[in-house]
């Protein structure tokens, strides 16, 4: 008798068949352009989904429109590539409907930020137990190329040929605002951070926000470079760990000290005393992920990645079938006979 | 002066209560039976106006009458006090017979201020009865309406009954042993003059008294103060030399059931939870206020122990979405909203027609363009609803006739959603939604069957295989074992789902949508024509005009002439029969409160050079209005 | 010869005639009910107005829907009663085609929250000289009374029988994470405060937030009274002054203290050494403000009434202007004839 | 295995330059004189079909003849090399004669790799002439194409003049002695290909060397290098045996003036910047990116010397809602989009209707529904023009018919917004918008007179004063003394503008409305009827289809049928003629891209019989078809 007759036979439920990334691909062709970071997050994604054991026919990957946007189609799972800015409200109801499932949002910059910002807000504020990766390319990808809500100010594009005026928003700064209660960052070309990411992520229970930097060598590219590349990448980027401090450079010689409410980096050695910041991502308020949010694209201050803040809050569809439930502990079970019949009525 | 009116009648409710109890005996006062009744309450949003419009309404159709109501609320923001634009009114006609409209004009006006006296005085046939609360005709609330002079010492005495009463003070009176204070007791004065109403037609107040002591279960102090009130007006009515005739309506003929009073909004609630509750799924609505489709989703919440789930959404593009993705996910999805929410939904109810969803998309249509009207009613959404998408996106529109239709419609259009794949709109207007009449309640297990037919089979599974009679596409959901699959707004390859740019395909997958929605004319019954099958005229309606029209072309046919009505529920497809029927009349006239939407579709379905008549002023027909235009069009013809 | 026609005399422009409340009263009717807050702010708005010095015809009122946004009928200026949410999008087109104009945006907490939600973030990012007073009253006046995106979780509604599971945004904080250079707070029944917040919004170039507190006496009545109110309201506000401690409650007695990134409430006397938190409303990094966003209904802390940041940051159309002045500056002023005739032509 | 092709063609360049230089000496091949011609270059997005394409266009246009070109993009996303989704096409047709159309099947197919012959291979006349390029004819790429075997080694040959060429390997030799890296070499290869083009139809170089040293004036090393890969192809087409004849296209006539070639995006951006400069306004164009609208917004955005401000915004509706606050402003204001963004800014279209602003908005329709097909072209979105807002909101639509009719036709919608006071929808397609083809450029100082027309005067203001001819309102703008007013999207008062809930007001207004809109038809010219008056068949068009139905009408009747050809500009209203001219005809045909929506317009209007001739396949009618089902149609008749 071998193991798994053994289980069938003791009445063990069969564990969820193990999986590996294959078995998250899709049979269709992918078609973003050689060298997208498109690629990387994908892989990253189909790596490290056999690891948190959702059976495949319980994940459903839901897009709007842009190149991200196509994401969906190359996972061998439920998908939806929807319409543009929309996937928030789509996948809140599709969670609704059914909380079992594990809900997944791919989206862009332009795709929540620009036409869906209100979405976005909206889905996080209401805290569903959803993941959602945003692929921040600060680009238009998909149209060829225009600036997005992220671009930089004086970014010359197609639509800017004398620059753009509209100063950027900073995804990770709109989530906290929110009340986002998952916040992290992550980048296209940090395989493993990206993958330990998107476990926890999935492992957060309630809206979690993953904002990757992703590389559109088309149209933006190398615009995060500095940040993923091993001659810049340590000493420009500094990793948030719960319950450590802010230490960074490829030497890891450098921190980061409060100074009033500004950051202020500082170098220590050994030796030097450590009143440098040590971050909390469980913080009730988010006044220091606000803080450390603020630390993006700051030339002096290296950009930290990682997990901003993480914090237990009630899910809206938790409370939802809990309102199920109690009104029908109150009210009974629904009767529709009785229903139709309620209110004044007379018989003839 | 009419010295009889302002003569102060002293009271005590002590009397009154005697006058009433006794009642039986000490009527001597004349006594009518006649075949119908309208009233139109009007007054300041706090007067009560629709809280006692209700109250009769209910006891009428219980005592046996057929009834039929239309409330009038003020434009969207409260006014002050007395001003024109505050003015709440509430109509409704009962009768012995079978009747389809609140009334053209009524029989009896009860203003409660000058202001409700301006608006609604049109509205009051000639020689009605004319009642006023002469409490508030003061100068001050006179200058609120817009009237220089007291409009009590003009004309009006010679055009109408009127009975000018003093319904503040008497309500005071009646009230005088309680402990409210004065405000409170002012508070009563709509019982009052129901009261009144009550005795002139010869109501029970049982219905009333009961409805009372449970309403204000938790204030005490009130079941007493408006029971008092109520039987105070009654007592005066009797009491007093000014008012000498009451009448009778008796019962009407109904098929045999038991009824109750339905608003289009209550009925087209209740068929959503009906039509989920049959076919054994969820039912998910997703909405975003607005006027007047938001008491659906009022009413929807309450029902969290049938499973329901409402989703108020951040905007209507959210609703339809959030929906969509509940249809995707296996639910009975649906998303209401009005004229400019809806305009709102076109892009995403694209995106069902693509991924072929189930979804109901409730449009409750009011006076446009933009916000136009919001209060008013109006059916200037049917293009829209037709048209107003990108790319050829077929939709069945399905539009409810009445507010005890709307339950029916809605269960018919949440049957063909799922049983086609695809989404449905269904219309209905401010004065359906709004309306109240009586409703037979039907047996659930009469209820016709709705099914949802998941796929579950991974063999040979193909997302875009369709079933041949219908055209259906199967529905796989999220969580079956074996079905994975992406669906999504790009053109899709026939059979696999798969994204394709042939053009082959696409024009075989845009004339699969097209059939497959054309195959619902298989669904739809022969039509039913209202009188004779060929003739003069043959006037055709849609949506909440049918009141207005059966009765005027019922009218029409009593007094002889040639006409027969039809009224349509399926706006897209259109009945199969419609062809054969349109052929046997010499002209066709196509009535709709807009400038001739259903108007277009007939000329070019079936080239007829009909006749279009169309109202757009934010008020149902008439049926008085529409009598005319028939025999105008029938004098023509002539 | 009197001053004014001394002045015409002299060729000195005549200055704006002066105006007083009235000329700023159109002749429709006021419909709000009876005691709703809206009369206050329209009041504070018409009495602060004549002081600005800013020609009627130069004012230009746009609302979107809700009760709120019928104040521009009462304003005998230009007024623009829009759609629902989208009063912002318009303003940019109204500033964007005419800068000279002093253009207003009055909104709702739904209006501005809900359905115009991505309108309001985008707005403040394009920092467009225009002055926005959101009328927040937690609830949908208009449509009689169901809960609003700043409702507090569990509010009962029409819409909600059972209690709202959304949890509220805070329209400071959001204002904030867009980039706002100008965020303010205000009450409705402070009548001086919030004139002179109108004065310090019109006074600030670039896009000015006032979130107003709002009574809707029907549908949420009192939601604000402990703010508002004699009896609470000295020890459950605090008022931002630039420059000064956060020093609150009705003797003046009690401070805000930073402990670590959390606000801390403490006892002052006369003699006691003061490491209260000064306020500082010109702070380029809005760390600070952000901290003080999220005293917003916390039972222990005072709600800060005020300026949270007012800072100096290009505004969109100057830098349109700017752009089409370089681009007449290098390429020329546009010559129809010429552009018709540019690229590649032949004669035949 | 056909030896002469294999056989390794050694060249060095200055051979070739010295064959090019000395060519007219050496010319020995035959020469043949033809009317027109229609080359097809299609490869891998990254081949430069695009770029030699264009080079083509224009050099033929130079020369005098007439062209029309259709680009074919992919599908969105850049695809992997060799693959099919990644194939781009451009097809040029150029002619002694006035032509309407690229052209349905090309003479010369140039396939850069296997899935650009997959896909292309249909769109080549038999017998054509097919180069390819033998060096991307591996194994990988011929999988990649879904070759299981080699198609050079079969039926091709007997089908069409096959011509492979080494491009690659012939490239790199032709610049063998520069000192670019194998790979910047390769780059060049669509010059070698041109020169074998330009050779084949003997096109003289001049515009495309001149163009290459302006547009790589930055990077001289690729100006040599491409000079030498296009005169190495011209050179190589001179000395292989494999091609005999080369062609000669004489000149077109054509109207006298100046002429450059134009895509419809390009003339439509021309035409509103035309309209605001001779209106005297700013233009204000308020958009959001959408394939193939997008680049009206790029074009625009670089005029700012002219004033012209773009507003990139969030979405679709923040677009039209920026343009109607230019509106307000005083701006000739403009919002473009392609269908599902059109959806979303159906609300926003009903305020400015409501508010009687002058806006022009752009729909460059393409395929739907829902996402689509969104680089194909179709010409669904009539309807949701016209209806796709709620309540009664009627809008003036226009559509141009080809890339060179777009400045014209834009410049027409924006005169009537300012002069109406009317937001106008403009529409245009992915075909058009693409499309390039000569245009006459117009002197400014015969363009229409355009004004904006804005009132100043307090005297006796009122925001809702009609004037009697056109309807309109004043155009009173924020700054204006004395003017202060307010409007909105409720229903307003007829002169006041205040707000209104009055029933009768509110009929006027809808009816005035819809009058101002009817008015428009004044402004329509006699509606131009190619061919005969009378006979039996008229075939209606409107938009993109204008160039395929002129010419198989054309060519109809050369070949003696009884067929005229009308083409609408405008869809609403529609020409006051047009019923009378219907009339001259035994059967009417509406041909459209669309399952028959102009149809159900011309039924419904003139209940006339109609053929409704439908194609939905994302692409462009071809002639042939249309000239098969005229004859069909002519058949059934007789
Ligand atoms: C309603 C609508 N408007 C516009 C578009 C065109 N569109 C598609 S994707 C996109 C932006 C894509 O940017 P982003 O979200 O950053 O995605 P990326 O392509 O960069 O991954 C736009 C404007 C559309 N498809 N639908
Ligand atoms: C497109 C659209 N959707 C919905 C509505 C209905 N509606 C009007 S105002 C409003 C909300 C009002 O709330 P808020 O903005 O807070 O304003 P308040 O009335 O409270 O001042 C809603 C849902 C509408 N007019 N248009
Ligand atoms: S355009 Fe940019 S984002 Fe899109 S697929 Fe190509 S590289 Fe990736
Ligand atoms: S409903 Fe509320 S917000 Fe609206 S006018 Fe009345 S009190 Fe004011
Ligand atoms: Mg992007
Ligand atoms: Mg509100």
């Amino acid at each position: 008798m071998n193991l798994s007759e053994e289980k069938k036979s003791l009445h063990i439920p069969a564990a969820v068949p193990t999986t590996n990334k294959k078995d998250f691909e899709s049979d269709q062709d992918v078609r973003w352009c050689p060298g997208c970071g498109d690629y990387s997050i994908l892989s990253q994604t189909q790596r490290i989904l056999p690891e948190l054991g959702i059976p495949k026919e319980q994940l459903v990957f839901i897009s709007g429109i842009g190149c991200s946007s196509r994401f969906p189609y190359y996972m061998n799972t439920y998908g939806f590539h929807t319409i543009h800015g929309r996937a928030p409200a789509i996948a809140a109801g599709v969670k609704a409907t059914n909380p079992e499932l594990s809900v997944w949002v791919i989206t862009g910059d332009g795709d929540a930020l620009s036409i869906g910002g209100n979405h976005f807000l909206h889905m996080l504020r209401r805290n569903l137990d959803i993941n959602v990766l945003l692929f921040n390319n600060r680009i238009y990808g998909l149209t060829k190329g225009q600036y997005s809500p992220t671009s930089e100010v004086g970014k010359v594009t197609t639509s800017s040929p004398f620059g753009s005026l509209d100063r950027p928003l900073n995804p990770v700064e709109i989530a906290l605002s929110a009340g986002a209660t998952f916040v992290a960052r992550s980048l296209d070309r940090d395989t493993k951070h990206l993958q330990s990411i998107i476990k926890a992520a999935h492992e957060h229970k309630g809206t979690s926000f993953i904002e990757v930097y992703q590389n559109c060598n088309i149209y933006n590219n190398g615009a995060f470079f500095t940040y993923t590349e091993k001659a810049t990448k340590a000493d420009n980027t500094v990793v948030l760990e719960h319950g450590e401090q802010l230490v960074f450079g490829a030497k890891r010689d450098k921190g980061i000290r409060l100074n009033g409410f500004q950051p202020e980096v500082v170098y220590i050695d050994d030796t030097s005393d450590t009143d440098l910041i040590v971050h909390d991502q469980f913080a009730d308020d988010p006044t220091l992920a606000y803080f450390l949010s603020r630390m993006t694209d700051v030339p002096e201050h290296p950009l930290p990645i990682g997990i901003f803040r993480s914090v237990q809050c009630p899910c809206y569809e938790d409370m939802l079938t809990d309102q199920v439930q109690r009104a029908r502990q109150s009210n009974g079970d629904g009767n529709l006979e009785k229903l139709l019949n309620s209110g004044e009525t007379w018989v003839v | 002066m009419n010295v009889c009116v302002k003569r102060k009648i002293s009271v005590s409710i002590k009397v009154f209560g005697a006058f009433y109890e006794e009642g039986k005996e000490l009527m001597k006062k004349q006594r009518q039976t006649i075949g119908d009744a309208t009233i139109l309450f009007a007054g300041d949003s706090g007067d009560g106006a629709q809280t006692v419009g209700a109250q009769l309404t209910h006891t009428s159709a219980i005592a046996g009458n057929d009834v039929s109501t239309l409330p009038d609320y003020p434009a969207e923001i409260r006014a002050p006090a007395g001003s024109l634009a505050g003015v709440s009114g509430f109509q409704l006609h009962f009768s012995s017979k079978e009747i389809h409209t609140p009334g053209d004009l009524s029989d009896v006006l009860v203003a409660f201020n000058p202001a409700a006296l301006k608006i609604s005085l049109s509205r009051l046939k000639p020689n009605g009865i004319l009642i006023l609360n002469l409490d508030n005709f003061g100068q001050r609330n006179l200058k609120l309406a817009g009237y220089n002079e007291d409009p009590l010492e003009g004309e009006i005495r010679n055009k109408y009954q009127v009975f000018p009463v003093e319904l503040t003070r008497l309500t005071r009176d009646a009230l005088v042993e309680t402990n409210l204070s004065n405000k409170e007791k002012e508070l009563c004065k709509n019982f009052f003059a129901l009261g009144l109403v009550f005795w002139l037609y010869n109501r029970p107040m049982d219905y009333t008294l009961k409805w009372i002591e449970s309403k204000f279960a938790s204030k005490p102090k009130f079941i007493e103060a408006n029971i008092l009130a109520l039987k105070g007006g009654y007592a005066y009515a009797e009491a007093t030399e000014q008012i000498a005739v009451s009448y009778e309506v008796e019962s009407a003929k109904f098929s045999r059931g038991t009824y109750r009073n339905v608003t289009g909004n209550l009925g087209t609630a209740l068929g959503l939870i009906a039509a989920a509750q049959q076919a054994d799924l969820q039912l998910v609505y997703g909405s975003y206020p607005i006027t007047p489709a938001s008491d659906i989703l009022h009413e929807l919440a309450r029902y969290k122990n049938f499973g329901v789930k409402t989703l108020q959404m951040e905007d209507e593009i959210a609703a339809v979405c959030a929906a969509i993705g509940a249809a995707f996910s296996g639910a009975l999805a649906a998303t209401g909203t009005s004229g400019p929410g809806f305009a709102l939904k076109g892009e995403a109810i694209g995106l069902a027609v693509m991924t072929e969803l189930p979804l109901v998309v409730l449009n409750i249509q009011r006076a446009g363009p933009s916000t136009g009207m919001p209060t008013k009613t109006e059916q200037t959404d049917l293009l829209q609803a037709l048209y107003g998408r990108n790319g050829e996106s077929p939709i069945p529109v399905l539009a409810a006739s009445r507010p005890s239709d709307c339950f029916d419609t809605v269960y018919e259009a949440a049957k063909i959603a799922l049983k086609y794949m695809t989404p449905v709109v269904f219309l209905s207007d401010g004065y359906v939604a709004n309306g109240a009449e009586p409703w037979l309640i039907p047996a659930v297990s009469d209820l016709p069957t709705i099914s949802a037919d998941f796929a579950t089979d991974p063999d040979r599974f193909l997302p875009y295989q369709r079933d041949p009679e219908t055209g259906r596409r199967p529905w796989a959901v999220p969580g079956t074992v074996g079905l994975e699959h992406r669906i999504g707004g790009l053109e899709k390859s026939d059979l696999t789902g798969d994204i394709s740019y042939d053009p082959e395909n696409h024009e075989k997958m845009s004339y699969l949508r097209a059939q497959k929605v054309a195959n619902i004319a298989n669904e739809i019954p022969r039509t039913d024509v209202f009188g004779s099958d060929s003739g003069d005229l043959l006037v055709i309606g849609w949506g909440g005009t049918y009141g207005a029209l059966r009765t005027a072309v019922s009218n029409q046919r009593n007094a002889g002439a040639s006409v027969s009505h039809l009224h349509l529920r399926f706006l897209n497809p259109l009945p199969n029969d419609l062809s054969s029927i349109i052929q046997n009349f010499e002209r066709v006239m196509i009535a709709e409160l807009n400038l001739g939407q259903l108007n277009k579709i007939v000329r070019s379905e079936y080239l007829v050079d009909t006749i279009a008549y169309n109202k757009i002023q934010g008020q149902p027909f008439q049926v008085t209005e529409v009598e005319t235009k028939i025999e105008e069009v029938l004098t023509v013809e002539n």
